[in-house]
């Protein structure tokens, strides 16, 4: 099916939430640079990373996102000094988790990206795009 | 007339049963006000009788038990048609409980499981699987056909109210049925549609009467493995309590036995995903900030699946696991 | 194993540098050819003190003494000596030439009338063997001192022996030792002063040469007595052979457990450090000495506080002479009544009362026996001079004795009979100093000799208070000056009152001692003074500025029949006359070095 | 221990005096009136006891003794004499010493004066004649051992030989040129030269502070000297301090502290400026290595009229250049370090050329890349250049050699290739300078970091927008001007800075500044007091109300990062702006399309 999905034009869905002050100002920085990113990537601006709450991330999935990309200031950039740290626990938590619900954890990616790096927002995600692209569409068992 | 009362017990252990009859002398009134039309558990009533009531003829349905067979799925939708009110009563009919642990596997699994695997089964009755229909001497048999993932009633069927608990407390159940009895002698207003009846609108911390300090884990405990300090909150010590993410109501019963909430009073309200919440909440209190780190302390966490979506498996964003090991191959 | 005969062949400096060595390996060649190696031991001993007649051997145990020995005549005496049992007269010391040889040691007057203390090992053991100091009852004043006597008890002791600093000024020992013994501390150092600056001085060196486990036992005892775990010996990188056989020294005894933790089983504990001395002669005085250890300029302080208090890195330190150290072990081992029977006065309860035991004087100038001597102390002058040192060179007339090193006063003929001991030495002006003592005769001027000791000691000021760099310049200046004739009466006050003034008001004992030399010349030998002044002479013909060189024209024709030696030696180009004949001098261009004087082999040359 | 102090009665020159014990005579007579010359005695220093005139008698029962006032130490009972006939003698004579020696000394014949000495007796071989000669008191020593604890100075030889020496007669590594030897010096024997001045020319010119004290620019305003801390001997090993014992007024005080000044601002400007890039990274062209080889900044102070050359162009044996060099883009538009223009150096390269063309006749060499003269005026001047004879050399420089032809003085060989007429040429030159690349202030990562602004690729503080909003950051309320955004000229800087000015000036004028909404705040009849969130919050924005059992989100410390509202696992925490229901409406937006 997967296959088939692939062949068909297939585009993945990719959810991002982007912390404001870094990745989403390097996103904007791309933009501005006019770097080639991925398209496929629908971003969410939360203040923080630390904002994102792993039920985000389930439902993101459950509700047709192929893969979903966090990003975040580097570690000891964060804006708001520390919320980066619970990010990264959470998010190696609930790669575990998925892992567990049968989801390629290579489905959920973070990045510190930080204001300045539009060029890694682009690569980062252009190579995410990739990864999902050979990942497949994730489907859902009833 | 008196008004009908129906209980059934579908995927469930039966606990939810001995519950209601653990409400002691307030049977007899229940006994009293109601005209008890269907309960297969206590008496032997026929499903014909039920079938042959007028829909909406059954004044309240207390229905347990998870949806796991299609036995399970037409009582409830029989009985939701013939009832005019349809309680999700326990944990299972609410969001699936123990039995919805089943959905880590799918039908073949647990079959495989059970008639290839299991170290009970003799020579000879291995490799039979239960069909739905087996042609006997005596004429055909049919039992009900398993279904691949296990349900909360309102996944199947228009639920009116909730009594979470696995199962629900008796005091809990008193006082609903003392509301019921209320709302139907006096005419009071019904509740609004999907309210949770007989929980509170808190989490189980509020009912905790252990000391709670500002959290710091650096390592989690199973119970087994330390002697929990009896004033202290168990979380504050490293053992896993659900209990921050689950819904009031129980009086903290099991946390008063040194054991750590289980969480079958289901989330509390607003919370989508009682496990992801809990998954987001204790990655917070983790006291490192080294990936590495991180990783070791979440692995000594005992199944962190079965921990956190213990009774909410149904209920859950994700539902069931979503790949089985032969789809992938 | 014992041998029949025993070589002692010298190993002190002066016979080393006269092939004493060289002797030992021939002796060792020709004993092993005549197949007497097992019966014949050979053995290097320290100085004996005789250094004018090395390289010296003893035969032991019969004691026979040979003297200025050759590697060449060893295989003759080996033949002679040592098979056919014959001492060999021609290697023998003569006393004079019309005396017969002495063969025995022990018959000559040099050694005859020496009383041996801190030498007492000399020549009898291998200063490199500490098993043959310990035979010779060493180390028994230590574990003495150790085990049955109380700090307190060795420091009365030394203290009743009556024992002064042979370093120079004589201060009672053991009130030293009691001073620093009160003062309150842990850390506290004793230190061997082997910095032995003054010219032509070398008893230190002799010692620690010969017997280098006395000083160690010494300060092991005195470090016992006054509490100290460390201490340091500053030594003269000049004396190499002392410092080998010193360091052989701590390191045999730190082996033997007799330096280091734990000595003699008691609690007692003390280490040697060895400081070398790059030879500044103002490092031999305490403060310079102690500054040059702390890694300082090697310059002297005040002594208002004194360094048994604030000394070495500000904590008590107690230093005295190797002499001084030497003498310890034995006082301990025989007792303070023993060490009181030798020597003058009466030290019962005055320690100031009297000089007691021996000293040791480096015996030089124009006597016939040249050397170290060890005497009782309240000896008279003319017993040493006459009877160890036997008299005058060439028969002539004694002038002066200089006593105490450089900074010591002229006693004159007169005094001779004086008794030497420390207060009797004051006395007259001089000083007992570290021990030097130079015999000068009629041919030396007074006026020459004192320049002579103040340029030494002006050159060696280390120049920090201006009493000693400034005025013992001036006063060399002026002697200077009367040595060339252009001195005047004058001068010989202004020399007098600057000579007090700096005794008086130098920062250390080198100024204040230093116009020594200068004040008992004036004081004794005016009228030499006046004659340099008044009449531009010099009796004694040694300030060669005030003489006039003439040549003896029938002399220089007939019997050197004009050798043109003067001629070529004249720096001055100030002699002439041809070859073959009659030279003679022109005074205008002559300078009066003298050179002349010492090249004409005829004496030709007269000086007036 | 600390000894009390004892008081004894000491009697000097008949006079019954009470001081404390181990008092110096010196000191105890000076206490009573009484005066005792001395020529080394100084009250920096341990008395050192060399001149001797403080020699006193001291008489203790019969006995009496001379003794130097200055370092004896008085005890109960002493009798001094600080007049006796002795006394007078010996410093008589002492004196006559010195004054022999040195007749032409001030000190030394102020002294003689006072102790009458008029003609001395001796006659010293070694006068010297000399108005501060070295009188050997040994002070400068002193005062360099043990209290500068440098020990630069020392005595060398011995006896009359004896001299103040610099360890084999060089100038030392070791000295800290503090003076301190200078001052104690009573002769003025010793006297501080300035290296520059001495070796004549611009060697080592060096544009930071010389010295631990110092003004710290030439413009320095208020213009005092200050203590440089890191090379302050005190302030670093508690050393030294004898500038504070030479400070008459007492203005010297080592206890002074960094401050931390806490400001309460509603905004701010961060004009931090640049660095300089520094040429040694490019060896090849030689900068440290070989001489005249300068760099844009040693070069304007070499023009400063206050500058060590007072303005005038030469090279460092104080020739004039006959051709100078002048490189662009050392390090700017160069994929090796830095890939920007740094905008400033064609203009401020063609001003250089300019006044080597005014103030000398060497011929002037530009080697550009691109002449970038794009300012108002620019492109007339770089015109007006061209007409004074400027060489413009198009291509970049491979290496900068120093060469010498038939031992003639060396000079300095530019090799590069003139790409206008497609050859490699080598022009020889006596001076080069560099016009390095402007980069982002060495702490520009860590202001970065303390005001939580970013900084783009290049290091340089990122503005809010290349084109809109050049002047602010992402952060509310902080501003960027000058070089610290990228690299700019005065007029550009100026620009900018009035820019952020107004914009801070209207937002002051306004009086208050509205800040978004985005905060947490607890639900109250959700939260059941957990506390899981309590330990969340870097602003300490929550706290646990013991009362009612439940946490509870301050609002103004609060600055909405939402941390806190994920973890809440009653989801009792809502983050205005950015609730769960927002969010996941967002995200059903999305992704449905």
């Amino acid at each position: 099916m997967s296959e088939e999905k692939k062949q068909n034009g297939w585009n993945p869905k990719i959810a991002a939430f982007l912390c404001n002050w870094c990745t989403y100002t390097g996103a904007d920085l791309a933009g501005v640079s006019r770097l080639k990113s991925s398209p496929c990537v629908r971003i969410i601006r939360v203040m923080c990373s630390g904002r994102v709450d792993p039920s985000f991330i389930l439902k993101a999935f459950k509700k047709g996102a192929d893969g979903i990309f966090i990003g975040g200031c580097h570690i000891g950039d964060c804006h708001y000094s520390e919320g980066n740290y619970k990010t990264l626990r959470r998010i190696e938590f609930l790669k575990i988790f998925l892992e567990d619900f049968g989801i390629d954890p290579k489905r959920l990616r973070l990045e510190w990206i930080s204001a300045s790096e539009g060029d890694k927002y682009a690569a980062t995600t252009l190579d995410f795009e990739k990864q999902i692209r050979e990942l497949g569409p994730l489907t859902f068992m009833n | 007339m008196k008004p009908k009362l129906a209980l059934y017990w579908a995927s469930s252990c039966g606990g939810c049963e001995i519950a209601v009859v653990d409400i002691e002398a307030k049977i007899l009134d229940v006994a009293d006000f109601f005209d008890i039309v269907f309960w297969p558990c206590i008496m032997d009533f026929k499903y014909k009788d039920v079938e042959a009531m007028p829909d909406g003829d059954i004044t309240l349905t207390l229905f347990n038990g998870a949806i796991r067979t299609s036995e399970n799925e037409y009582l409830a939708k029989l009985l939701r048609a013939k009832s005019k009110v349809m309680v999700a009563f326990g944990s299972c009919a609410y969001e699936g409980c123990i039995p919805a642990l089943a959905n880590f596997y799918d039908k073949k699994k647990i079959f495989e499981c059970n008639y290839i695997n299991s170290p009970s089964l003799q020579e000879s009755s291995k490799n039979v699987f239960p069909q739905t229909h087996t042609q006997m001497p005596e004429g055909e048999i049919e039992i009900p056909e398993f279904w691949n993932t296990v349900k909360s009633l309102d996944q199947v069927v228009d639920v009116d109210y909730y009594v979470p608990g696995c199962p629900p407390q008796s005091t809990q159940i008193i006082a609903v049925v003392e509301a019921v009895i209320d709302i139907l002698k006096n005419g009071k207003p019904l509740p609004p549609k999907g309210t949770i009846l007989g929980a509170g609108e808190k989490t189980i911390c509020e009912e905790c009467t252990r000391e709670r300090k500002e959290k710091k884990i650096k390592k989690f405990y199973r119970p087994q493995e330390i002697i929990p300090n009896p004033d202290e909150c168990l979380l504050d010590q490293g053992i896993v309590c659900m209990g921050p993410a689950t819904r009031s109501g129980c009086d903290a019963l099991c946390i008063k036995a040194n054991m750590g909430c289980r969480g079958c009073y289901g989330p509390p309200p607003n919370v989508l995903d009682q496990g992801a919440k809990m998954v987001s909440a204790l990655s917070s209190v983790i006291d490192s900030t080294d990936p590495k780190e991180v990783r070791d302390i979440i692995k000594t966490i005992a199944d962190p699946l079965g921990t956190f979506y213990r009774f909410s498996m149904a209920h859950s964003i994700f539902h069931r696991v979503q790949k089985m090991e032969e789809e992938e191959k | 194993m014992a041998y029949r005969t025993y070589l002692m062949v010298c190993a002190g400096t002066g016979c080393v540098a006269n092939q004493s060595i060289k002797i030992k390996d021939t002796l060792i060649k020709e004993l092993e050819k005549k197949g007497l190696q097992d019966e014949v031991a050979v053995v290097t001993t320290g100085c004996n003190g005789f250094c004018g007649v090395g390289p010296i051997m003893v035969v032991q145990p019969d004691g026979i003494f040979y003297q200025l020995l050759k590697s060449s005549d060893i295989p003759y005496l080996v033949e002679e000596h040592l098979i056919k049992g014959r001492p060999v007269k021609k290697f023998m010391y003569i006393p004079s030439e019309k005396e017969p040889p002495i063969p025995k040691m022990s018959d000559i007057d040099f050694f005859k009338k020496q009383v041996l203390i801190a030498l007492r090992n000399r020549g009898l053991i291998d200063p490199e063997k500490i098993e043959e100091y310990i035979a010779r009852g060493g180390y028994s004043g230590l574990a003495k001192a150790l085990t049955e006597m109380t700090p307190d008890q060795v420091i009365n002791e030394v203290k009743k022996s009556g024992l002064r600093g042979r370093g120079g000024g004589g201060f009672p020992t053991g009130i030293k030792w009691e001073t620093m013994k009160k003062v309150p501390g842990d850390v506290r150092f004793v230190i061997c002063n082997a910095d032995e600056g003054d010219p032509g001085a070398f008893m230190d060196r002799s010692i620690i040469e010969s017997d280098p486990h006395a000083v160690i036992e010494g300060m092991l005892i005195g470090a016992y007595g006054m509490g100290s775990t460390q201490g340091y010996v500053y030594i003269r990188n000049e004396y190499p052979i002392a410092l080998e056989r010193l360091l052989k020294a701590i390191a045999q005894a730190k082996e033997y457990g007799l330096l280091g933790e734990n000595i003699f089983g008691t609690d007692f504990k003390f280490d040697i450090r060895i400081i070398r001395g790059a030879g500044a002669f103002v490092c031999g005085e305490s403060t310079a000495l102690m500054a040059s250890i702390q890694g300082m300029p090697g310059e002297p302080r005040a002594k208002y506080v004194h360094t048994v208090e604030k000394g070495l890195f500000d904590f008590p330190t107690c230093l005295n002479n190797v002499e001084t150290w030497a003498n310890v072990p034995q006082i301990i081992q025989k007792g303070a009544e023993w060490f009181t029977q030798i020597g003058t006065g009466d030290v019962t309860n005055d320690p100031w009362g009297g000089s007691k035991g021996t000293k040791v004087f480096s015996l030089t100038g124009k006597v016939v026996n040249t050397g170290l001597v060890e005497v009782p102390m309240g000896i008279t002058l003319r017993e040493i001079i006459y009877d160890i040192g036997g008299g005058i060179k060439d028969g002539k007339k004694i002038k002066a004795v200089q006593t105490g090193g450089p900074s010591g006063g002229f006693i004159p003929e007169s005094m001779l009979d004086l008794p030497v001991d420390f207060d009797e030495l004051t006395k007259v002006g001089s000083m007992m100093g570290s021990g030097g003592m130079i015999i000068a005769d009629e041919d030396n001027c007074i006026v020459d000799m004192a320049k002579y000791f103040l340029n030494f000691t002006q050159e060696e000021s280390c120049g920090k208070c201006i009493p000693c760099r400034e005025g013992t310049k001036r006063m060399y200046d002026i002697l200077e000056n009367i040595s060339v004739g252009k001195g005047t009466e004058e001068d010989l006050e202004l020399l007098e009152d600057l000579s007090y003034m700096v005794v008086e008001s130098s920062l250390c004992a080198l100024g204040g001692s230093a116009p020594n030399p200068v004040l008992t010349s004036l004081k004794y030998f005016k009228d030499e003074y006046l004659t340099h002044v008044r009449e531009k002479k010099c009796p004694a013909k040694a300030c060669r500025q005030l003489n006039v060189y003439t040549i003896d024209e029938e002399i220089c024709a007939t019997v050197g029949h004009g050798c043109d030696l003067c001629k070529k030696s004249c720096p001055d180009f100030a002699i002439f006359g041809e070859t073959k004949k009659a030279h003679h001098i022109d005074q205008m261009k002559c300078h009066k070095c003298g050179a002349c004087y010492d090249a004409c082999n005829f004496k030709a040359i007269k000086v007036e | 221990m600390e000894r009390s102090i004892r008081m004894v009665t000491v009697n000097i020159d008949g006079k019954k005096i009470e001081v404390a014990e181990d008092t110096t005579i010196l000191k105890a007579a000076e206490a009573a009136g009484i005066w005792i010359p001395s020529m080394c005695y100084s009250d920096l220093l341990e008395p050192y006891g060399v001149c001797r005139l403080c020699s006193v008698e001291v008489i203790r029962g019969k006995r009496s003794r001379i003794v130097t006032a200055c370092n004896y130490p008085v005890r109960e009972g002493l009798t001094v004499n600080t007049n006796s006939d002795k006394v007078k003698w010996i410093r008589k004579i002492l004196m006559e010493l010195m004054y022999s020696r040195w007749p032409n000394v001030p000190v030394v014949k102020e002294m003689a004066e006072r102790l009458e000495v008029t003609k001395p007796r001796f006659v010293s071989l070694e006068r010297d004649e000399s108005e501060n000669a070295c009188i050997l008191c040994g002070n400068c020593v002193n005062i360099c051992r043990d209290v500068v604890k440098a020990s630069v100075l020392s005595f060398e030889g011995i006896g009359i030989e004896r001299k103040v020496v610099l360890p084999f007669n060089e100038q030392s590594e070791t000295c800290i040129s503090c003076g301190a030897c200078a001052y104690v010096c009573p002769t003025g024997h010793i006297k501080i030269k300035s290296l520059e001045t001495e070796r004549g020319a611009l060697q080592d010119f060096y544009l930071g502070p010389k010295s631990a004290i110092n003004i710290p620019t030439l413009q320095a305003v208020p213009r005092v000297p200050v203590i440089d801390k890191n090379s302050c001997i005190k302030m670093q090993t508690g050393g030294c301090g004898i500038c504070s014992e030479f400070c008459e007024p007492g203005a010297i005080n080592y206890e002074m502290k960094d401050e931390e000044v806490d400001i309460e601002v509603g905004q701010i400007l961060v004009t931090t400026g640049f660095n300089l890039f520094d040429p040694q990274q490019i060896p090849q062209y030689g900068y440290g290595r070989l001489d005249n080889v300068y760099n844009s900044l040693d070069f304007e102070f070499m023009l400063n009229s206050t500058g060590p050359t007072g303005g005038t162009i030469q090279c460092k044996d104080g020739s004039e250049p006959r051709a100078v060099g002048i490189i662009h883009c050392v390090g700017s538009r160069d994929e090796n370090y830095k890939k920007y223009c740094s905008r400033v150096c064609c203009m401020y390269a063609l001003k250089f050329a300019h006044l080597v063309k005014d103030r000398t006749k060497a011929e002037v060499y530009q080697f550009y890349i691109d002449m970038r003269a794009f300012g108002k005026g620019y492109e007339e001047f770089y015109k007006r250049l061209l007409d004074e004879g400027v060489n413009m050399i198009r291509g970049k420089v491979a290496e900068i050699t120093e060469e010498s032809y038939n031992g003639n003085k060396p000079h300095l060989l530019v090799k590069c290739e003139d790409t206008l007429i497609g050859k490699f040429r080598e022009i020889p030159v006596d001076m080069v300078i560099l016009c390095p690349a402007i980069e982002p202030a060495q702490d520009a990562a860590k202001i970065k970091k303390i005001l939580s602004i970013s900084q783009s690729p290049d290091k340089f503080f990122l503005e809010r927008h290349p084109k809109l909003d050049p002047i602010s950051t992402m952060t509310d309320g902080i501003f960027i001007a000058g070089c610290a955004q990228g690299p700019k000229d005065i007029p550009d800087s100026v620009a900018q800075a009035s820019a952020a000015a107004a914009r801070i000036l209207s937002l002051i004028s306004l009086g208050e500044v509205s800040v978004d909404p985005i905060k947490a705040n607890v639900i109250e009849e959700f939260c059941s007091g957990c506390r899981i969130c309590n330990n969340l919050c870097p602003y300490t924005a929550i706290s646990f109300l013991e009362d009612k059992k439940i946490s509870d989100i301050n609002e103004m410390l609060c600055k909405g990062c939402g941390t806190c509202v994920a973890a809440c696992p009653a989801s009792a925490i809502t983050g205005k702006g950015f609730t769960d229901e927002q969010i996941l409406a967002e995200l059903e937006g999305l992704l449905t399309v």
